[in-house]
Order: C-alpha cells, then sequence, then structure tokens
C-alpha cells in the first residue's frame, strides 16, 4: 500500500493530460447546463445599455486576437446583438493589427448575415433593416497604441478621418455629433491586453470622464479590478463573464457551453492539487517513520 | 412658422493665414422664428467639415448691429454639436444634411441685427498647427426682430481684473485668460448667462472664437447659481482645474476644502479629483471653515486656456453676456505671448523625490567604494544555486539556457537581465562550459551576443565565445516559445535561467525544463507569471530581487552602494505609508477632531496630496 | 575611445530621457522623439540582422547534415516563403494571409492551449502543503478556482430560498475580496520594489557602474 | 467557402493535433509543426517590421522629396544601423556598442522617471489614499484596507536586500512572504480560468462549434479530428517498430523540486 503511494509520486503527468482533455472534450459533446448568477460588474452593462435611447451612437472597441477568442469573443457577440437590438448605432473601432478580420466576422456574421439572410436578430419585429454607415460603421486598424486613444480623446476625427473603406466621416450620418471620445454616451471595449483597458483608462476615461465598460481576459482581472468600478462602471472577466453576459441577454452561447466545461476543467485542477497533497502527506509520514 | 426673409451671402473675410478652413458655408441666412423673439441662423457647414486634414470642431456665431461689426458673442452661441441640434428638432429631416442652426434667444424687438459664423479648426494632433489659428468665417445681411423698440434692458457689470498670460511650466502653445466674473453673476436682477473669451493678433481686431484646450467650462462660462447643482459642479470643478466629474452631493465639503486653499484634492489614481470620505471632510469642514472665512474672490475667478500655433502676442476681450440685449465688453490690457517652461510645476513633487534618490545613490555609492568593506547582503537562494548549477552543467557536458524575457529592448527588466546575463556569462566562461541565449528580439539578441562576449573576455576565454549560441528564434511569443522549447528537448541543457519579463510562455518553458530534468531558475517582476516560477522552477526570484542580482552576483562596493540606497528609499516608502494609515486610521475614529488630532490628519493628507502623481 | 565613447553616449542620452520628462518645452519632446524613433528603426534593422543571424545558424546544418537537418530545410523554406509572398503581396495579401490563417494562427493558438494541461501537472506537482507559505498559496487558489466557477451556485440549490440567493452570491464576493485586497497587497508591494529596482538599474547604467554591455578590450 | 479554404481549414486541424501530440512526448510530428511554426512567425514578422517600421520610418522619409534637407537627418539613424552591422565582421564589430549605448542610453534613461511616476508614486499614493476613501464603506471592506496596508507594509519588508531579516524585522518580512503567496494564489486561480478558456477555443474549433454552420457542412471538423489523431498514432507506432524514434536518455539526478 505505502509503496503505491511512492509509485503515484513519481507517475506519469501524461494521465493528468489526459483526464484535462477528456474535461474538455466531453462537456462540450455532451451538452448540459448549470445554474449560475449574475454579479453586479456584468449587470451594470447590461442595465446601462437597455436604458439607452433608440439611435445612442456607442463606440465598440475590439482590440483582441485570435489567440484570445474564446474568452472574449462571445462576449463581443452578445454586447453587438444587444446593441442592435436596441436599435443602438455601434461604431466600431480596433487597435490590434490583427483584429479586423475578427471585426469583419461579427459585422458579416451578426449584423448583415442573421439580419439580411435570416432575419433571425428582428425575428417578429418591424424593424427597417441595418444600414452601413448609418446604423454601424467599422474605422478598421490604427498604428499607434496609446498614443493614438489620446488623440481619439481629442479628436475622433482626426485619428481617424475615414472609414476602413475610405469613405470620409463627413459621409458617415452615423458619426454626426461625434467629434471625440466625449461625444459617446457609451464607450465599450473588448480588450485583451496591450494596449487596451489599462491605456483606455490612463489616456482617456479620467481625463474626459468618459463612460466606459470593458471586458478583459481572465488573467488581466487581477490587474484592472482596481479601476472598477470608479473607471470603468462595468468589468465583464473572461469566459464567466461572458457567460453571464449571454444569459442577462438571453441567449446560450459559446460562453455558457464554455462555462459548463470551465467548470469542469476547474474541478480537474482542484482533483488534481488535493491528489498531490494526498500523495505527499502520505509519503511524507512515511518517511518520517522510516527515519 | 413665416418666413420674413432669407438671405444668401457670399463668403467674406478669412482670418489670417492662408492654411485656413473653408469658412462655414457659403450661404448662411437670419430668419425669425414665428410667435417666439427670437432670430434663427442657417448656415452650411464648412467645405472642409468631414474631410480632409484640416478639420473644424465647432462653430460660434457672433453678432453686431451692422456689417461693419464690431462682432460680439450673445447667449448660446456656440454650435459645437450643431448635428445634435438638427436630430433633435425631428426625423423628418435627413441628418445628411449639412445645414446647420442656431437660435438668437437674446436678441431685442425692433433691433437689427448682423450675425457672423466661424468655422473653427481642430488642431491637428502631433503637428505644429494649432487649434484657433485656422479659422474662417462668413456674414449674413442684416435682419430685425419685429416687435415695438422697448427701451434697451440694463445689462449686467462686465467682468473684472482681466489678465492674460502664459501659463506656468507650459510646453509654450497655451495663454491662459484669467478673470473674475460679473458682479451681478450668480442670482440678482441683472442675470448673466455666461462668459465669451475671444482673441485677436491686433489690437484693433478683427477678435475671433478660439478652440479652448482643457479648460473646464470653456469659453463659453455658465452662471454661478449655487441653487442648481449642475453649476456647482462646474463651478468647484473651474476651482481644481480639472474637467472631471463631481459628485454634486460631496460638494459643500469640497468647496470649504478647497477654498480654504490648504488641502488640494489629490485625486484618484489617474489624478482624477475625487470625494473623500463624507466624513473626514465634513470634519475637516467644521475646522477650516469655521476659523478661516472663504474668501469671495478667489471663488469667483475663472481660467480659460487658448491652445495658440505662434508666438503672439494675442489680445483677447471678455464679453459677459446677458439674458437679453448686448454683450458687455472687457478688453484684457496687457497682450500675452505663449512661454515654453523649462521646469513642469505638477512634476515638480516628483523631480525633489527623484533627485533626492540620485543623491542619495551617488553619496552611497561613494561611500560603498572609499570604503570598500563587505557590505551586508541577504541571501538569494536562486543566485547561490546558480554558480553550483553552472557546476553541474560543465561535468555533465551540457550547456546551460539562458532566456532574457521575451520583451524588447525598452523594458528595464530585459535590460537588467542582460545585465546579469554579463555576469552570468562570464561565470561560464570560468567553468569553461557553454552558454546558450535564446532571444524573441533580434536587438536584444544583438545586445546580448556583446554582453556574453565580454563576459567571455572578462573569464579571459574570449576564444571560448560561440555568437552563434545566441541566437533569434521569433519575434511571435509562442513562436519563440516553441523554438525555445525545441533547444531544451534537443540539446537537453542542464540549468535553465529564466530571468526578465515573461508573460503566459512561462509555464510552458518551465513545465519543458521540469521534464529534462534541468535545474531551472526562474525571476520576473511580472506578477502574473510569478505564480508558475514558484510552481515550476527549483528557485524562484521575485520582483525586486531581480534587479539585485547583478550586484549580488559580484559584490562589487558600487553596486551595492546603490542596493543600500534603495533600501532607504524603501524605508522611507514604509514611514509613508504608515503615517497615512495611522492618519486615516485617526480621522475615521477619532471623529469629529479637534486640535492635535486635526492637525495630524491635515498633515497626513497634505502628504498624500504631495505624492499625487504627475500626468 | 572605444570604451569611452560607448559610455558618454550613454550617459548623455540617458540624463536627457530623464530630464526630457520634467521639462514642458516642445522643442525637447520632439527631439526626444526623433532619437526614439531612430532607436524604433535601429530595433527594426536588427530584424535583418536577426534574419542573418538564423540563416547563419541553420544553413551549415543543413549542408553538414546534423540530426534533425530536414526540419530545419522546414524552418528556412517556411520563413522564405512567407517573407517572400508578404513583401510581393503586401501585409494583406491573399496568400499571405491565408498562410498566417491555417498555419501560424492554428500553431499560436494551440501552443497557448497547451498551457491548460501544463497548469494541471504544475498543480499537481507543485501545489503542495509542505510548509505555511506553499499551503497559503494553494488554498487561496482553490478558493478562487472553485469561486469562478458557478460551483458555489450549484451547492446554493440545496438550500431553500432566502438563504439560497445569500449563498449563491457569496462565492462571487470572496473572489472579489481577495482581488480587491488579498492580491493587491503583494501586488503593490511588487510593484513599489521593481519600480525601486529598476530606477536604481537605470541609474547604473547611466552612471556607468554597470557596463557589462559595452566595456572591454 | 471555396475548396482552397476548406482545404486551409483540415490543415490547420492537423496541424493542431501535431502539436498537441508534444503532451505524449516530443516526436516527428510535434518537430514538424514546431518548424513551420517558428519558420512562418519568422518570415511574417520580418514582413511586419518592413511595412511597419523600416519603410515609412526611414525610408519613406529619406526619399521623400518634400521634405527637402530635413531629411538629411535621417542618414543618422542610417550610420547608426551601419555600426549594427559592423558587429558582422571582425575588425570593427566595436562599433556595434556605439549603435547598443545609443539604444540602451535611451531606455534606461526614460525608465526611470515612467516608473518612478507610474509604479512607484502612484502605488504608494493609492495605498495611502485609500486610508481615506474608508469613511462609508462596509466593514469587509475596512478589514480589507487594513489587510492592504500591513500587507504591503510587510511585503515590502521582505524587499530589503541590505538588513538581516532577524528579529521583529524577520517576522514582519515573514509575514510579507504570507501576502505574497496570498497575490500569487489569487492570480493562479484567476489564470486558470484564462488557460482552460483557451483550450476550450481551440476545442470548439477543431469540433466546428464556434464554425458558422455552413461552413461546418463542409468541413466536417469531428471527423478530420479523428482521422488527424488516427495518421499521428499509427505513424507514431510505426516511427517506433521502426526504431526511429530514439528514446530519451534519462539521467540520474535526483527529481528536483
Amino acid at each position: 500500500m505505502k509503496l503505491a503511494w511512492e509509485k503515484l509520486q513519481s507517475f506519469d503527468r501524461r494521465w493528468l493530460f489526459l483526464a484535462m482533455g477528456l474535461a474538455i472534450a466531453l462537456p462540450l459533446m455532451f451538452e448540459f447546463t448549470m445554474p449560475f448568477t449574475t454579479s453586479p460588474r456584468v449587470r451594470a452593462l447590461y442595465d446601462e445599455i437597455e436604458t439607452l435611447p433608440p439611435g445612442t451612437q456607442v463606440l465598440l472597441a475590439i482590440d483582441y486576437d485570435p489567440a484570445s477568442k474564446p474568452e472574449l469573443e462571445p462576449f463581443a457577440r452578445a454586447v453587438l446583438r444587444q446593441l442592435l437590438l436596441r436599435r443602438c448605432r455601434v461604431v466600431l473601432m480596433t487597435l490590434w493589427d490583427k483584429a479586423p478580420p475578427i471585426v469583419m466576422a461579427l459585422i458579416e456574421d451578426i449584423i448583415e448575415g442573421e439580419h439580411d439572410r435570416h432575419r433571425g436578430l428582428f425575428e417578429g419585429r418591424d424593424d427597417p433593416p441595418l444600414r452601413y454607415g448609418v446604423d454601424y460603421v467599422f474605422f478598421g486598424f490604427k498604428e499607434g497604441k496609446e498614443i493614438v486613444i489620446a488623440g481619439l480623446g481629442q479628436s475622433f476625427r482626426q485619428i481617424y478621418p475615414a472609414d476602413y473603406r475610405e469613405r470620409p466621416v463627413g459621409q458617415l450620418p452615423i458619426m454626426n455629433g461625434i467629434n471625440r471620445l466625449s461625444d459617446f454616451p457609451l464607450i465599450v471595449e473588448v480588450s485583451a491586453g496591450f494596449p487596451g483597458t489599462k491605456e483606455w483608462v490612463q489616456q482617456v476615461v479620467t481625463r474626459y470622464g468618459l463612460r466606459y465598460a470593458a471586458a478583459t481576459t481572465s488573467v488581466s482581472v487581477t490587474e484592472l479590478s482596481p479601476y472598477y468600478p470608479r473607471q470603468m462602471f462595468s468589468l465583464v472577466g473572461g469566459m464567466r463573464g461572458a457567460a453571464e453576459y449571454e444569459k442577462l441577454v438571453g441567449q446560450v452561447g459559446l460562453a455558457t457551453r464554455g462555462l459548463n466545461v470551465l467548470t469542469v476543467g476547474h474541478v480537474v485542477i482542484v482533483l488534481a492539487i488535493t491528489m498531490g497533497n494526498v500523495i505527499y502527506f502520505k509519503t511524507r509520514k512515511r518517511k518520517r517513520g522510516a527515519r | 412658422m413665416r418666413i420674413l426673409a432669407l438671405v444668401l451671402v457670399s463668403a467674406l473675410v478669412g482670418c489670417a493665414g492662408e492654411n485656413h478652413v473653408a469658412p462655414a458655408g457659403a450661404r448662411a441666412a437670419v430668419v425669425t422664428v414665428d410667435g417666439t423673439a427670437r432670430l434663427r441662423v442657417t448656415f452650411e457647414m464648412s467645405r472642409d467639415d468631414g474631410a480632409g486634414l484640416k478639420v473644424v470642431r465647432e462653430y460660434q456665431v457672433l453678432r453686431a448691429h451692422d456689417v461693419g461689426g464690431p462682432f460680439e458673442p450673445f447667449a448660446h452661441s456656440k454650435v459645437e454639436i450643431v448635428s445634435k441640434q438638427v436630430r433633435a428638432r425631428g426625423k423628418t429631416r435627413s441628418v445628411a444634411t449639412r445645414l446647420r442652426s442656431v437660435d438668437d434667444t437674446s436678441a431685442l424687438p425692433g433691433r437689427t441685427y448682423v450675425y457672423q459664423v466661424w468655422a473653427l479648426a481642430e488642431r491637428e494632433v502631433g503637428s505644429a498647427s494649432q487649434a484657433g489659428a485656422f479659422s474662417g468665417s462668413v456674414v449674413t445681411r442684416p435682419v430685425a426682430l419685429p416687435g415695438a423698440a422697448g427701451p434697451s434692458p440694463e445689462g449686467p457689470r462686465g467682468v473684472a481684473n482681466a489678465a492674460a498670460a502664459a501659463p506656468e511650466g507650459d510646453d509654450g502653445r497655451h495663454v491662459d485668460v484669467s478673470f473674475e466674473i460679473s458682479p451681478d453673476d450668480g442670482g440678482g436682477s441683472r442675470p448673466v448667462d455666461g462668459y465669451v473669451v475671444l482673441r485677436a493678433t491686433k489690437k484693433s481686431g478683427p477678435y475671433i472664437p478660439f478652440v479652448e484646450d482643457g479648460a473646464p467650462a470653456g469659453a463659453l462660462e455658465e452662471p454661478v447659481d449655487p441653487s442648481a447643482s449642475e453649476d456647482r459642479v462646474r463651478y468647484l470643478v473651474g476651482l481644481l482645474g480639472s474637467n472631471a466629474r463631481i459628485d454634486p452631493a460631496d460638494l459643500p465639503a469640497k468647496r470649504a476644502l478647497v477654498r480654504s486653499g490648504q488641502l488640494r484634492d489629490p485625486g484618484d489614481e489617474e489624478g482624477r479629483p475625487e470625494p473623500l470620505a463624507a466624513s473626514l471632510a465634513g470634519v475637516i469642514l467644521d475646522e477650516v471653515a469655521g476659523s478661516r472665512p472663504p474668501d469671495p474672490a478667489a471663488s469667483r475667478r475663472r481660467t480659460v486656456t487658448d491652445t495658440v500655433a505662434r508666438d503672439g502676442p494675442f489680445h483677447y476681450r471678455i464679453y459677459t453676456v446677458p439674458a437679453r440685449g448686448d454683450a458687455v465688453r472687457v478688453q484684457v490690457r496687457r497682450p500675452a505671448r505663449p512661454a515654453a517652461s523649462w521646469v513642469s510645476i505638477d512634476k515638480l513633487n516628483m523631480a525633489i523625490l527623484l533627485g533626492a534618490a540620485f543623491l542619495l545613490t551617488l553619496v552611497l555609492v561613494q561611500r560603498a567604494s572609499r570604503s570598500g568593506h563587505q557590505m551586508f547582503i541577504r541571501r538569494i537562494a536562486g543566485i547561490d544555486a546558480l554558480e553550483e548549477a553552472v557546476g553541474r552543467a560543465t561535468e555533465m557536458g551540457r550547456p546551460i539556457l539562458y532566456v532574457p524575457g521575451i520583451d524588447e529592448i525598452q523594458n528595464i527588466q530585459t535590460i537588467a537581465s542582460l545585465l546579469i546575463l554579463g555576469r552570468v556569462s562570464e561565470l561560464v566562461a570560468r567553468y569553461d562550459s557553454q552558454i546558450r541565449v535564446p532571444c524573441c528580439i533580434p536587438i536584444v539578441a544583438t545586445v546580448a551576443e556583446e554582453v556574453v562576449r565580454q563576459g567571455f573576455y572578462n573569464a579571459g576565454r574570449p576564444d571560448q565565445h560561440r555568437p552563434q549560441n545566441i541566437q533569434w528564434i521569433s519575434s511571435e511569443q509562442f513562436a519563440f516559445c516553441a523554438g525555445t522549447n525545441g533547444i531544451m528537448l534537443r540539446d537537453r541543457p542542464a540549468t535553465n535561467v529564466f530571468l526578465g519579463r515573461f508573460f503566459a510562455e512561462s509555464l510552458i518553458l518551465a513545465e519543458t525544463g521540469y521534464v529534462n530534468k534541468a535545474i531551472q531558475i526562474g525571476g520576473t517582476a511580472e506578477i502574473t507569471q510569478l505564480p508558475f516560477f514558484i510552481a515550476a522552477c527549483d528557485y524562484a526570484i521575485i520582483g525586486e530581487e531581480l534587479f539585485a542580482i547583478s550586484a549580488y552576483m559580484t559584490r562589487e562596493p558600487k553596486l551595492l552602494g546603490s542596493l543600500k540606497a534603495a533600501d532607504w528609499i524603501k524605508a522611507g516608502v514604509l514611514l509613508i505609508v504608515t503615517a497615512a494609515a495611522l492618519g486615516g486610521l485617526l480621522a475615521w475614529t477619532a471623529a469629529p477632531l479637534s486640535g492635535p488630532t486635526a492637525l495630524v490628519v491635515e498633515w497626513a493628507l497634505r502628504l498624500v496630496g504631495f505624492l499625487a502623481p504627475g500626468t | 575611445m572605444k570604451q569611452t565613447l560607448p559610455l558618454v553616449i550613454t550617459f548623455v542620452l540617458g540624463v536627457l530621457f530623464v530630464v526630457e520628462f520634467f521639462i514642458p518645452a516642445h522643442g525637447v519632446h520632439e527631439l526626444t522623439a526623433l532619437l526614439q524613433e531612430w532607436g524604433s528603426v535601429l530595433a527594426a534593422f536588427a530584424f535583418i540582422l536577426g534574419g542573418i543571424n538564423l540563416m547563419q545558424a541553420n544553413l551549415p546544418r543543413i549542408w553538414r547534415r546534423e540530426k534533425d537537418w530536414p526540419y530545419k530545410v522546414v524552418l528556412v523554406a517556411s520563413a522564405l516563403v512567407m517573407l517572400g509572398v508578404g513583401l510581393w503581396e503586401g501585409q494583406e495579401g491573399r496568400t499571405f494571409l491565408y498562410l498566417y490563417d491555417h498555419i501560424f494562427a492554428p500553431c499560436n493558438a494551440t501552443m497557448f492551449a497547451l498551457l491548460a494541461f501544463f497548469i494541471t501537472s504544475a498543480a499537481f506537482r507543485a501545489f503542495r502543503a509542505r510548509n505555511l507559505e506553499a499551503f497559503l498559496m494553494l488554498s487561496t487558489a482553490v478558493l478562487v478556482m472553485l469561486c469562478v466557477v458557478p460551483l458555489g451556485e450549484l451547492v446554493a440549490l440545496l438550500f431553500p430560498e432566502p438563504l439560497r440567493t445569500t449563498i449563491a452570491s457569496l462565492p462571487s464576493d470572496i473572489k472579489d475580496w481577495i482581488l480587491d485586497y488579498g492580491n493587491n497587497a503583494g501586488r503593490r508591494a511588487i510593484m513599489i520594489g521593481a519600480a525601486l529596482g529598476a530606477i536604481a538599474t537605470g541609474l547604473r547604467v547611466i552612471l556607468g557602474l554597470e557596463r557589462s554591455h559595452l566595456g572591454g578590450e | 467557402m471555396p475548396f482552397i479554404d476548406v482545404l486551409g481549414a483540415w490543415i490547420a486541424i492537423f496541424i493542431t493535433f501535431c502539436i498537441l501530440s508534444y503532451l505524449y512526448d516530443d516526436n516527428p510530428f510535434y518537430k514538424l509543426a514546431e518548424h513551420l511554426f517558428v519558420g512562418t512567425s519568422v518570415g511574417y514578422s520580418l514582413v511586419l517590421q518592413w511595412f511597419g517600421t523600416v519603410k515609412p520610418n526611414l525610408v519613406d522619409r529619406l526619399t521623400a522629396s518634400e521634405l527637402g534637407a530635413a531629411r538629411f537627418v535621417y542618414l543618422v539613424p542610417c550610420a547608426l544601423v551601419l555600426c549594427l552591422f559592423m558587429k558582422l565582421t571582425n575588425r570593427y564589430n566595436w562599433m556595434g556598442r556605439l549603435a547598443i549605448a545609443f539604444v540602451i542610453g535611451i531606455y534606461a534613461g526614460q525608465n526611470i522617471p515612467a516608473y518612478a511616476n507610474s509604479d512607484l508614486l502612484t502605488q504608494i499614493y493609492v495605498t495611502t489614499r485609500e486610508v481615506f476613501t474608508s469613511g462609508d464603506k462596509p466593514l469587509s471592506d475596512i478589514i480589507g484596507i487594513v489587510v492592504l496596508v500591513v500587507g504591503v507594509v510587510a511585503s515590502l519588508m521582505y524587499f530589503f536586500l541590505s538588513r538581516e531579516h532577524k528579529g521583529w524585522f524577520g517576522r514582519m518580512s515573514k509575514v510579507g512572504i504570507w501576502v505574497l503567496m496570498i497575490g500569487f494564489g489569487a492570480s493562479f486561480g484567476y489564470t486558470v480560468q484564462g488557460r482552460i478558456s483557451l483550450a476550450i477555443g481551440v476545442a470548439m474549433d477543431v469540433l466546428d462549434i464556434s464554425r458558422p454552420a455552413a461552413e461546418a457542412r463542409q468541413v466536417h471538423g469531428p471527423v478530420v479530428s479523428a482521422i488527424s489523431i488516427a495518421i499521428i498514432a499509427v505513424g507514431l507506432i510505426w516511427m517506433r517498430r521502426r526504431g526511429t524514434r530514439t528514446p530519451p536518455e534519462r539521467d540520474t539526478h535526483p527529481p528536483s523540486n
């Protein structure tokens, strides 16, 4: 028996890998749902958008790359959907060079695809179709990191004289009345790192008193939580936060499915730690006894 | 709605300079709005608006009694975001229209008016051309507001003690225009609607509006009405010199704090003014306000900051705009020029602290190098293990792997790591072993190569240096990680040293090293990655220890002296934090404060205020 | 000359960049901005140096048919193809993006995903309560992990209604408290300490006390 | 979706499993993916540097005639670059140090005020200010603030390097380590969520869950995944049979913890 513990001490870590692999793959294949609550940190943004009058211009900054897609994309989709259902007008931009394809896919899937082809988003409603330049616009990628953010605070039009299709701002009705960031009643950023939430807060949010909310990867949450709730009134952290948002919007999306997997994954890691400790204490006692 | 007149006027007077924005449209017209005593000025947006580099930031409308001028401001004449008005008026109108309009509600019946519409250019970010320098205007045909010409109401008195000067500690691009608001402001029989500042390059004019920069309430200052909370916010914000939002609920307390001139509102992490604890502020209010009556003159002062492009001189006029009738003009007596300053006032606290730190370091380094005796230095286990690990690698005939983090050379952790690499490679050379340095950034690899070469030279074995061992792998994080993994898996270094700035790859590297049974030393100041180094490496070097390694390894008195200096500064930090904490505790538990306790709290708050970081 | 000139350059530039922070006059900022731009140009050209370095390291191994040489061929070839296609087509080129999307991106994502597995093995191996410190670290980690996922909510279902809501929101409260205070205390101390270390290091470099990057010969 | 893109998706899935095979052990499939990955990334970053920095910041400026004589200022960075390339020679490689001194000088200097402001002053300031904003907070936050201040003080003591950690000082620095460990634990706990999320993302990609339905019908992710796993498994077994895969040598030194 004691020898067995000794053996376990040096047991092949590949079994752990297998356990983790199964913990991820199986819940994805066999769906199940778990109950979970929504936290005020996430709810704040949902409630804010629900009270926005139709036609409000909202800036949605998409600052992540494919590597962080699983954590952030579900939120981006959920919030974009909510904004459009509220008939808010969405101004999209990014400071990440790898993000434009992501934004284009978002536009294609949610705005153009669902609305025009399947009418999924506005099913059963009598809404007029969404028009580019009027109801939504994409300003493309801008090089320059935090300097660009500071510049946007002074003049949005200076930094983005034209959208990604080279259409001048003056010809985009959606931009009427928008000269700088403070003209947006709400700014939502989806951020995976630098340049991201921290730079937004440091460069413009406090300086111009912006209404600002952010969704970030869970790794950055520890770093950003001091900014909540003063600088950002809502902080959506990682897949859990995205799942909560999906719940609020009333849609079971990738994050909700992911959260189930996440739970199993966490349990596996906690079990691994427990097992490690049990083995450790068993073998330690043995060593002591031998002495 | 009945249109009395619609007049088309061609573009007139452009301001000085060939680079001005196109005037605010070729067409501008005035109509009276039926049933109300107001005139509506309609104009077409500038051709430059929404196109090209010269972006129009806002439009301003001035008024005169005849075409010859002088054109003066009237209430609400700023059309900053005109399109919002268009949208608000109804959805019947196309939002794409380029027509904008402004209502003049302060015109007097029976009198004739001419309007001048200015398009004010936004400054170009990062270039020398600045706001307000390039503007264009058009003038309308005269039009009369119908109705019997009554006696002109007596307007408010103008502003007092107006002055224009370059702000202190400025970069040479601003002029501050400051003045005391009209004595009639703040409720009375002659209400004031606001203030407008105009600028000219010649004393005789023309005086034009400008785009203010960073000024809290803008060129058009809202009146002070103590009963309206919104205005109180503006009033206080003006005093604090910041455009932050303040919770009106905290106003009385904050006002007393500020007015007393004793306590600067420290602001939060980003320098944004923020309410202090209500209880504490209340206490101080009683203390301070009781002993020092508020100074009415100080609280009535306003400052507007003008961003200018040229050297000047600039002349200013300040208009007090009444609710009805003509604005009252006050000329700022002396013109002002912007001045570039060599000292930044708001960073003075840091300059003092940093200067003291420099001095302390120099003194201790000097003393250490003169006395030369061994200074005590706490054990850093990871570094003690390094020598042994290098020896073991030599025995096994395997190389040492050294990763200087994956950040750019800009980062100080990378620089520190490269300096340590110099010491480590010296050690490696002495043991006659080899060192492999995979780098994520080419310039880091270049410096690393030089450093290792130097290390081998210092150890007296320059011929043993293999430049190809210092390798740029890839500047993509995970590709670098994959490549470095490859080195670990196939060259099987006996010791892995990870020092510098790491991100998510830290655990992959450390786990691969573990599987290969290498002795691993990981060190970083990156907080999110430290747990992984602690978990997967044999030795972890935490935060500041990283920066001390170089001194630790060499025991050079000079370097140890600088460590000592850092410790002294740390002691100072501890003292400050403890003092502030005690002050806070006192303020929180012993309210209401009196006598010495209040003094302690006040000094603690002052200390906190002094530490406010610059922007 | 070989030794003093680099030291002088470091000192002058270092002092300039420290002092620049305190001088508002814009002429100084323009100068430092220009110098920084040169720095970035230098760093960019180092990429070419890096490319040469890469060839120097790999081509001989291919000629000499060293172990794993076919993989080096793959490496060099894929680098050259990517470079050629990119320079020919530009950053937005179709082939360039195709290679990026279907080779680079999945590799990147999967490498990143390996962490989920490694974190398990690191947790198993290293998170053992050997002493109080280790115990604190592992118990905080476990607590946070359990509070992040909706396990607390699951447990709450076992309780009747008035208790249920309290229990359901408890985990996220605990998690946020640890985040705001426990986590921040250590974080701030590290930041303050590291800042002091960084300042001291910068100072040593500027003053020439540390010169392992320039000395010698 | 055109076939070429379907093929791309297949390649991506196969490469994903090649990398994942590293979890089993280092093997030729992983090696292939690894070298492909490093190679493409090198090419990619070179292209990015060319279009992002070298061309706009140097080449375009030197050739821009409207800048006039002012553009000759950009000959200075050219000279620095030349110095850097002198490192390739044997005789003049010391000139590389000039370029290195330039770079190190700039960044060493720049970091001093930056750290003093953003990390040192800000963190001290935030910590002290927190004490004064505690008036109307709930008890849990008051306790938190006390923990915070004591924690910061104690952990800073741990970083004293020129003083022996004995007596009361030693005890405080011990408390400091505890605080640091709690912080690391929290950080670890949060990171787990992020890392597992990434693995979930990869799993969703190969299983077609995150793919639009129309694409999924063409790609057949689960099938391709199964085939990829089969290919890799069969390949590994076959190679082991042929003995091409040399077993990793195990050395004798005790496992290090």
